[in-house]
C-alpha cells in the first residue's frame, strides 16, 4: 500500500480517481464537477513539485509494481525530464482547466468533456512519469483514446471524419508502439528505462523496433508524412482542447523519442546503425513543410496548428542531432512550446469565444475591442517567431549551438528560415489585428471587461511566463532542462 | 494377380470407401434436403464399416468366453460403433425435425431456392 | 394432427399377432444383453420400434391414449437417472463412478443374475432408448419446434 | 469420505442428470430455474476444486467403473483440462444466469435449459476424457446440443442456420470418426495416452495412415471450430440464435474443438510427432488465414451479431497460431486466449443482445446515439470491444502480447506483425460500432436499460476484463503449467 502513496504513483492516480468522482458527482452538482475538474492537475502539480529537491539532489524517483502485467511489469519514476515535463503537463493543464470553466458553458456536454478532460491528464501523467517502455504505451494509448473525446466534442461531421482518422492513426500508432516494445523486451528482456540504453547492438530486430517507436511516437507527435491527422483533429476540438492536443500531447510522442534514443536504444547504437540520419531528415522535412503550409491556412486554428508540426520538427531536429546543447534545445522547447502554443490557442479560442470568427482575414481591429487578449497573443506569436527576450528564443539559440557542435550549419540556415516562415504567418495577424484599418467602426467600441476572468487570467499568467522565464535564470527552467540533456547523455554501461 | 489379392484382403475396407465417396459426392451434388441427409447416412455407414472392418476376423463369433468358442471378432469396434449408430440415429432424427421446419416455413425443400428465398428478404 | 393413417384390417390383425413376439424379442435382448450380442440399445431399438408400428398402425389418438407424448419423455428420462443412480452406488461404497466390481455381488458367468449391476443398466437403458425412439417419432407427428434428438 | 478425485466425473454427471430432470418438472419452472442455477454454481465450485487439486499434486487419473486404462474409459485430468473446465464452468455459470433472467427468446424454457445442461455436459466431458472415443461421443453431443439452441429460436433463419450446421458438423464428426478409425487401425489402442505409446514405436511403419488420420481429424476439428475455409456456417449460425446461445457457442463451444484437438494433438501424437508432421504449417497457414478473412469479412458486415461472429472467426484464428507456433510464450497466449475471448465475445453477445431486445434494432446504421439511452451496457460493449482490439488495461492486450512475444520467440516476427494488423481490423470494425452509438442524432426515448438482474452478468464480465488486464497474475501458474504440458 506504501508504493501507491508515492508522489508520482499519485499524481497518475488522483486525475484517474477524480474521472470516476467527477463522472459520478456531474449529474448533482456543476459547481463541484468544474471544481475537481480544476483541482486535479492542481494536485498533480502540486505532488509532482514536491519532488523538486529530492530530484535536483541527483535522485531518481522510482516506484515499481512488478506483480501487474507479468512479465513486463509496471513501473513510475521522476527524473529531471519527466519532473520537467510533468511540471509543464500538469500546470497548463490547470490554467487551461480554469479557461474552460468558463470557455465550455457555451458548449454541449459539458458532462461529457469534463471526465475526459480528467482521464486524459491521468494519462499524459502517465506517459511522462513511466519508468519503462511498458507503463508508457499503456498510459499513451490511455491518453490518446480518452483525447478522442475531446477531438470528436462538437460533433460536427467534420468533426466526426477528423475524429475517425486520429481514431485509426492513433490505433497504427499504438500497434507500432507495441511491436517496438515487444521486439525491444524479445531482444534485451526488460523494458525499463536505462542511463544509455539497454539494447546492445543495433540488429535486424532492433532496426525494425526503432522503426516502430519512430513511426508510433512520430504519428503523435506529426512528424511530417505521419502528421495527416493532426491539422484536421486539432482545430475541430474545442479550443482549450486545441491547446492540449498541440501544446501538450503532442510532447508525449517527442519525450518518447529522447526515452527510446537515449534510455532504451543509448545515442551510441542509435548512431551506429544511422538512425539519427533518418530522424534528422524527417526533422528538416518537418521543419519547412509544417512552417510553410502554416502560410496558406486561413482558419486559425489550422494555421495554429501546422504550426505545431513545424515546431515538433524542432524537437526532432534536437533529439536527431545526438549532441547535448541541441538535446537541451529540445527538451527546454517542449516546455516553450507548450506555453507559446497554449497561449495562442487560447487567445485564439477567446477571439472565437467573443466574436465568432475563426478566419485570421476577418480580424480587422480586434485589438481595439479585445486589448489585453491580443497584447497576449502578439507576445506569444513573437515568441514563436524568436524574438530574443522570450522563451522561443532560447530553444532556437540552444538548437542552432547544437547544430553548430555538429557541424551542421545547413540545420542553423532551416531554423532562420523557418523563423522567417513563422514570421510571415504570424506578422500578418498581429498587423492586421493591432492596426488594421478602422473599416468596421462598430466592432471597435470595447465592451467591458473584454473576456471573463476566468478566460484571461491563465492566458495572461502563460504570456508572463512567456516573457520572463528567460529573465530570470534562476527560475530553473534552462538548468532543468540542462541536467536532464547531461543525465541522458550519461553512459553507464 | 497380387494387386488382385490385395484387393481382396482389403474389401471391406475397400467398400467403405467407395461408399464414403458415393455419400460424399451425392452430398455435394444434390440439392435436395432430404438426399443429402440420406447421403450423410450413407457416409457414416461407410464409416462404420470401416471401423467394424479392423476389428473382424472372417469366421469368429462372438466374444463369450463360453467353453468351445476359440476364434472370435475384436468386440471393441462393434461396441463403438454401436455408439456410432446411436449417434447418428439421433443426428439424423434431428436433422429431419429440421427438414420439416424448413419445409414448413420455406415451402420446399431444395437448398438452392431456399438460398433464393433467404436473399430475398435480405435485400 | 391431421395425419391420416389408413384403417386397415389386415395390418390390424397381423399387428395384434405380430407385436406380442417383437416385444418379447425386444425384452429377451434386453434381458440378456450381458450373455449375448444384444443389450439395452439393440433391446430398446426392438421395442421402441415395435411402438412406432403400433402407432402407425392404429390411430394415433389411441395410441395417445396409451402412451402419450409425456410417458415416452418421462421413459426416457427415467433410464437415463436409473443408470445415473446406479453409478453413484459404486461412489457411495467408496469406489469410483459405476463401479460394478465389489460393489455388486457378481453371481456365476453364464446365468441370468451374473455381472452385477449391469442387468439393471440394460433394463434402464432399453427404457430410455425406447423412450426416446417412441418421443422422436412423436415429436415428428405433432412436427413441434423443441425437438432435442440426444442419443 | 469425499475424495476430490470425485469432482471431475461428478461435473460431467451432475449437469447431464440436471439435463434429464429439468424437463420433467414441466410446469414447476421456478423450481427448474433453480436447479438449472444451483447445478452452475455447483460445477463451478468442482471445478475449483478439481483445479486446485491438480495444481497441488498434478494429473488426476480417474478410471470410470474402476476399470484403468487400456480397457476402460479414463478421465485425464491435467493442468489443461483442469483449466478449460474451470473457464467453461465459470463462463456458462455467468450465461446460465443470463439465460434464465433476460427476457425470452424461447419457447419451451424447461427444453431449452435441459439442451444447455447437456451442451455443458458433453463441453466438460470433451476437455477431460482420456479416451479418444468416448472424446467422439461427447463431440456429437455437444454437436447436437449447439445446433439445437440455435434451432430453439424458430426463426427461419436460425432454422435453416442450424440445418447447415448440423450437415456440416456430421460430415466434421465423419471425419473425426474416420481419423479415430485409423489410428485404431495403427495402435489398436483407444485411451489417448497408450496411443501415445503405441504411435511412438509404429509410426514410422505407417506413415500414409498417420497422414490420412491427420488430415481428416484436421477437416472435423477444423468445422467445428470454424478454421478459415471451413467457417462457413458460422456466422449465420451464431448470428440467428437466440443471445443466451450464440455467447455460449461463440464464447465456449467452438474453443472446446481446439482444446480437443490440441488433447488429441499433445496426448494422442506427441510433440514430436507435430513437429514432424507438416501438421504444424497447414494451420500456421489455415490459422492466418482465419486471422485475416474473418477481420475483413467483419468489416464489411452492418448486422452487429454477425459482425461479432466473423470476428469470432479471426479470433479462433489466434488461438490456433498460438497453439501452432508451439513456442511457450505462444501457447501460453493461445490459453489465455481461450479464457479471455470466451470473457470478451460472451459480454459483447449477451450485451447486444440487450440492445436488441431492449430497441429492437440489430444493424449499426441504426444505433445512432443509442448509448445515451442504455449507458450501461453500451459500457459493456465499449470495454468489450476496446478488449478486442487489444487496448492495454483490457484483458484482449494480454492475450496478444503473449502470442506476439511467442511469435518473436519462433523467429518469425510476420506473425507478431499479422497479429497487430488484425488488431488494426479489429479497431476498423468495432469502433463505428461504439462511434455510432455514443455520437449523432438521439435515439426513441422509449428505450430503457433492461432490469438489474440482466445487469449483473455484464458487470460481472466487464470487471473481469479490467482485472485479467491489469493482473493477470492470479491464474499464471495454472496457464504456465499447461503450457509447459503442451511443449515439452
Amino acid at each position: 500500500m506504501n508504493l501507491l502513496l508515492q508522489s508520482p504513483v499519485l499524481a497518475v492516480v488522483i486525475p484517474l480517481l477524480f474521472f470516476v468522482v467527477i463522472y459520478m458527482v456531474e449529474r448533482r452538482s456543476w459547481r463541484l464537477r468544474n471544481a475537481l475538474a480544476v483541482l486535479a492537475p492542481l494536485a498533480s502539480f502540486v505532488l509532482l513539485a514536491s519532488n523538486y529537491t529530492r530530484v535536483l539532489a541527483g535522485e531518481t524517483v522510482l516506484v515499481e509494481f512488478p506483480a501487474i502485467l507479468p512479465p513486463l511489469g509496471m513501473s513510475f519514476s521522476v527524473d529531471y525530464l519527466s519532473l520537467l515535463v510533468g511540471l509543464v503537463v500538469a500546470g497548463v493543464w490547470f490554467l487551461v482547466a480554469v479557461y474552460s470553466t468558463e470557455y465550455m458553458v457555451k458548449e454541449h456536454a459539458k458532462n461529457r468533456y469534463y471526465p475526459f478532460f480528467t482521464l486524459t491528464l491521468a494519462g499524459t501523467l502517465g506517459v511522462i512519469l513511466s519508468g519503462d517502455l511498458f507503463t508508457l504505451f499503456l498510459f499513451f494509448e490511455l491518453m490518446s483514446l480518452s483525447a478522442y473525446v475531446l477531438v470528436v466534442h462538437e460533433e460536427t461531421p467534420e468533426a466526426m471524419r477528423a475524429g475517425y482518422k486520429y481514431l485509426v492513426l492513433t490505433i497504427i500508432g499504438g500497434l507500432a508502439l507495441f511491436f517496438a516494445i515487444i521486439a525491444v523486451f524479445e531482444i534485451a528482456g526488460t523494458v525499463s528505462f536505462t542511463a544509455g540504453g539497454f539494447v546492445a547492438e543495433a540488429s535486424g530486430l532492433a532496426v525494425l523496433a526503432f522503426y516502430g517507436f519512430l513511426l508510433g511516437f512520430g504519428i503523435k507527435a506529426g512528424i511530417v508524412p505521419l502528421h495527416v491527422w493532426l491539422p484536421e483533429a486539432h482545430p475541430v476540438a474545442p479550443s482549450p482542447a486545441s491547446a492540449l492536443l498541440s501544446g501538450i500531447m503532442l510532447k508525449t510522442g517527442v519525450y518518447g523519442l529522447i526515452r527510446v534514443v537515449f534510455n532504451v536504444f543509448g545515442s551510441e547504437v542509435v548512431r551506429a546503425a544511422g538512425l539519427d540520419v533518418i530522424m534528422l531528415v524527417l526533422a528538416a522535412v518537418t521543419i519547412f513543410l509544417g512552417s510553410a503550409v502554416a502560410i496558406a491556412q486561413d482558419d486559425i486554428k489550422r494555421r495554429l496548428a501546422y504550426s505545431s508540426v513545424g515546431q515538433m520538427g524542432y524537437i526532432l531536429l534536437g533529439i536527431g542531432l545526438l549532441q547535448e546543447r541541441a538535446l537541451i534545445g529540445a527538451i527546454f522547447h517542449i516546455f516553450a512550446h507548450a506555453i507559446m502554443k497554449a497561449t495562442l490557442f487560447l487567445t485564439a479560442g477567446a477571439i472565437i469565444y467573443k466574436t465568432g470568427k475563426r478566419r485570421v482575414s476577418e480580424w480587422c481591429n480586434l485589438g481595439r475591442a479585445m486589448p489585453l487578449t491580443m497584447v497576449c497573443f502578439t507576445m506569444a506569436a513573437l515568441s514563436m517567431i524568436g524574438i530574443p527576450p522570450m522563451v522561443g528564443f532560447v530553444s532556437k539559440w540552444e538548437l542552432a549551438l547544437g547544430s553548430l557542435d555538429a557541424g551542421s550549419w545547413g540545420f542553423v540556415l532551416l531554423l532562420l528560415l523557418s523563423s522567417l516562415m513563422n514570421f510571415i504567418y504570424y506578422f500578418p495577424v498581429i498587423q492586421s489585428t493591432l492596426f488594421g484599418s478602422q473599416h468596421g467602426k462598430g466592432e471597435s467600441t470595447a465592451t467591458k471587461p473584454e473576456l471573463p476572468i476566468a478566460m484571461l487570467a491563465p492566458i495572461v499568467v502563460m504570456t508572463l511566463v512567456i516573457v520572463f522565464v528567460d529573465l530570470f535564470p534562476q527560475s530553473g527552467v534552462l538548468d532543468l532542462a540542462k541536467r536532464a540533456a547531461a543525465a541522458l547523455f550519461l553512459v553507464v554501461k | 494377380m497380387e494387386l488382385l489379392e490385395r484387393l481382396y484382403t482389403n474389401i471391406y475396407y475397400l467398400v467403405a470407401v467407395v461408399l464414403f465417396v458415393i455419400g460424399f459426392h451425392t452430398m455435394l451434388t444434390h440439392k435436395n434436403l432430404l438426399k443429402k441427409l440420406m447421403a450423410l447416412n450413407i457416409m457414416d455407414t461407410a464409416i462404420f464399416l470401416f471401423f467394424v472392418a479392423i476389428g473382424y476376423r472372417s469366421g469368429g463369433q462372438a466374444p463369450i468366453l463360453l467353453p468351445g468358442v476359440e476364434k472370435f471378432v475384436n468386440p471393441v469396434p462393434s461396441a463403438l460403433i454401436l455408439t456410432g449408430i446411436v449417434i447418428s440415429v439421433s443426428f439424423t432424427a434431428f436433422a429431419l425435425a429440421l427438414v420439416v421446419l424448413l419445409y414448413k416455413h420455406y415451402g420446399t425443400l431444395d437448398s438452392d431456392e431456399i438460398i433464393a428465398i433467404r436473399g430475398k428478404k435480405h435485400v | 394432427m391431421g395425419v391420416s393413417i389408413m384403417h386397415d384390417l389386415i395390418l390390424e390383425i397381423v399387428n395384434r399377432l405380430l407385436l406380442p413376439f417383437i416385444q418379447l424379442f425386444g425384452m429377451y435382448i434386453l434381458i440378456h444383453g450381458h450373455l449375448s450380442p444384444g443389450g439395452g440399445f439393440s433391446g430398446g431399438a426392438v421395442i421402441g420400434a415395435s411402438l412406432i408400428l403400433y402407432s402407425l398402425t392404429f390411430r394415433f389418438a389411441k395410441v395417445k391414449h396409451r402412451m402419450d407424448h409425456d410417458t415416452s419423455v418421462f421413459f426416457e428420462a427415467a433410464g437415463a437417472l436409473i443408470y445415473v443412480a446406479v453409478g453413484f452406488v459404486g461412489l457411495l461404497f467408496g469406489f469410483n463412478f459405476l463401479t460394478n466390481r465389489g460393489v455388486f455381488p457378481l453371481g456365476v458367468p453364464g446365468q441370468l443374475w451374473s455381472g452385477g449391476m449391469i442387468l439393471v443398466i440394460t433394463l434402464a437403458l432399453g427404457a430410455k432408448v425406447s423412450g426416446t425412439i417412441l418421443s422422436l417419432f412423436q415429436e415428428l407427428l405433432e412436427g413441434g419446434s423443441d425437438e432435442h434428438g440426444t442419443p | 469420505m469425499f475424495s476430490v478425485n470425485h469432482a471431475p466425473v461428478l461435473i460431467v454427471v451432475m449437469l447431464l442428470t440436471a439435463g434429464f430432470i429439468v424437463p420433467l418438472l414441466g410446469k414447476k419452472m421456478a423450481l427448474g430455474r433453480i436447479l438449472f442455477l444451483s447445478v452452475g454454481l455447483v460445477v463451478v465450485v468442482l471445478s475449483l476444486l478439481t483445479t486446485f487439486a491438480v495444481l497441488e499434486s498434478g494429473t488426476i487419473v480417474y478410471a470410470v467403473g474402476g476399470w484403468p486404462a487400456p480397457h476402460g474409459i479414463e478421465l485425464v485430468v491435467d493442468a489443461f483440462a483442469a483449466y478449460s473446465s474451470l473457464v467453461i464452468s465459470v463462463i456458462s455459470l455467468i450465461i446460465y444466469w443470463f439465460v434464465v433472467f433476460a427476457p425470452r427468446e424461447v419457447k419451451h424454457e424447461a427444453g431449452y435449459y435441459a439442451l444447455i445442461l447437456l451442451l455443458s455436459a458433453a463441453m466438460h466431458g470433451i476437455v477431460m476424457t482420456g479416451d479418444i472415443f468416448n472424446l467422439f461421443v461427447f463431440v456429437e453431443i455437444s454437436s447436437l446440443a449447439a445446433v439445437a439452441i440455435i434451432a430453439v429460436k424458430g426463426t427461419k433463419e436460425s432454422i435453416e442456420a442450424s440445418f447447415r450446421y448440423l450437415m456440416l458438423s456430421a460430415l466434421g464428426s465423419g471425419g473425426m470418426l474416420f481419423g479415430i478409425a485409423l489410428l485404431f487401425m495403427i495402435t489398436g489402442q483407444l485411451s489417448m495416452e497408450y496411443m501415445r505409446v503405441a504411435l511412438s514405436t509404429t509410426a514410422g511403419q505407417y506413415p500414409l495412415n498417420l497422414l490420412t488420420a491427420l488430415g481428416f481429424m484436421v477437416i472435423g476439428f477444423g468445422i467445428k471450430s470454424a478454421l478459415f475455409p471451413l467457417h462457413i456456417w458460422l456466422p449465420d449460425a451464431h448470428a440467428n440464435a437466440p443471445t443466451g446461445s450464440s455467447a455460449l457457442l461463440s464464447g465456449l463451444v467452438v474453443k472446446v474443438y481446439i482444446i480437443a484437438f490440441m488433447r488429441i494433438a499433445y496426448m494422442t501424437l506427441g510433440m514430436d510427432l507435430f513437429y514432424i508432421l507438416p501438421l504444424r504449417q497447414i494451420l500456421l497457414v489455415l490459422a492466418s488465414l482465419s486471422i485475416l478473412a474473418g477481420s475483413v469479412f467483419a468489416i464489411v458486415q452492418d448486422n452487429i451479431k454477425r459482425l461479432l461472429a466473423f470476428s469470432t472467426v479471426a479470433q479462433v484464428g489466434y488461438i490456433f497460431l498460438g497453439f501452432s507456433l508451439l513456442t511457450e510464450r505462444a501457447v501460453e497466449g493461445a490459453i489465455w486466449h481461450i479464457l479471455i475471448h470466451a470473457i470478451m465475445k460472451t459480454l459483447l453477445f449477451l450485451a447486444v443482445g440487450v440492445v436488441i431486445h431492449q430497441s429492437g434494432y440489430k444493424k449499426i446504421s441504426q444505433i445512432h446515439g443509442l448509448a445515451r439511452r442504455m449507458p450501461f451496457t453500451f459500457a459493456c460493449i465499449t470495454l468489450g470491444a476496446l478488449s478486442m482490439v487489444g487496448i492495454p488495461g483490457t484483458a484482449g492486450f494480454i492475450s496478444k502480447l503473449y502470442l506476439a512475444l511467442g511469435a518473436l520467440d519462433a523467429g518469425q516476427a510476420i506473425f507478431a506483425v499479422l497479429i497487430l494488423a488484425s488488431s488494426l481490423l479489429s479497431a476498423i470494425y468495432y469502433f463505428p460500432l461504439i462511434i455510432t452509438a455514443y455520437f449523432g442524432h438521439d435515439a426513441l426515448p422509449n428505450i430503457k436499460e433492461p432490469s438489474l438482474a440482466v445487469r449483473l452478468p455484464l458487470a460481472v464480465l466487464s470487471l473481469a476484463i479490467l482485472f485479467y488486464g491489469l493482473m493477470p497474475s492470479m491464474l499464471l501458474p495454472l496457464v504456465r503449467q499447461t503450457a509447459l504440458l503442451i511443449t515439452r
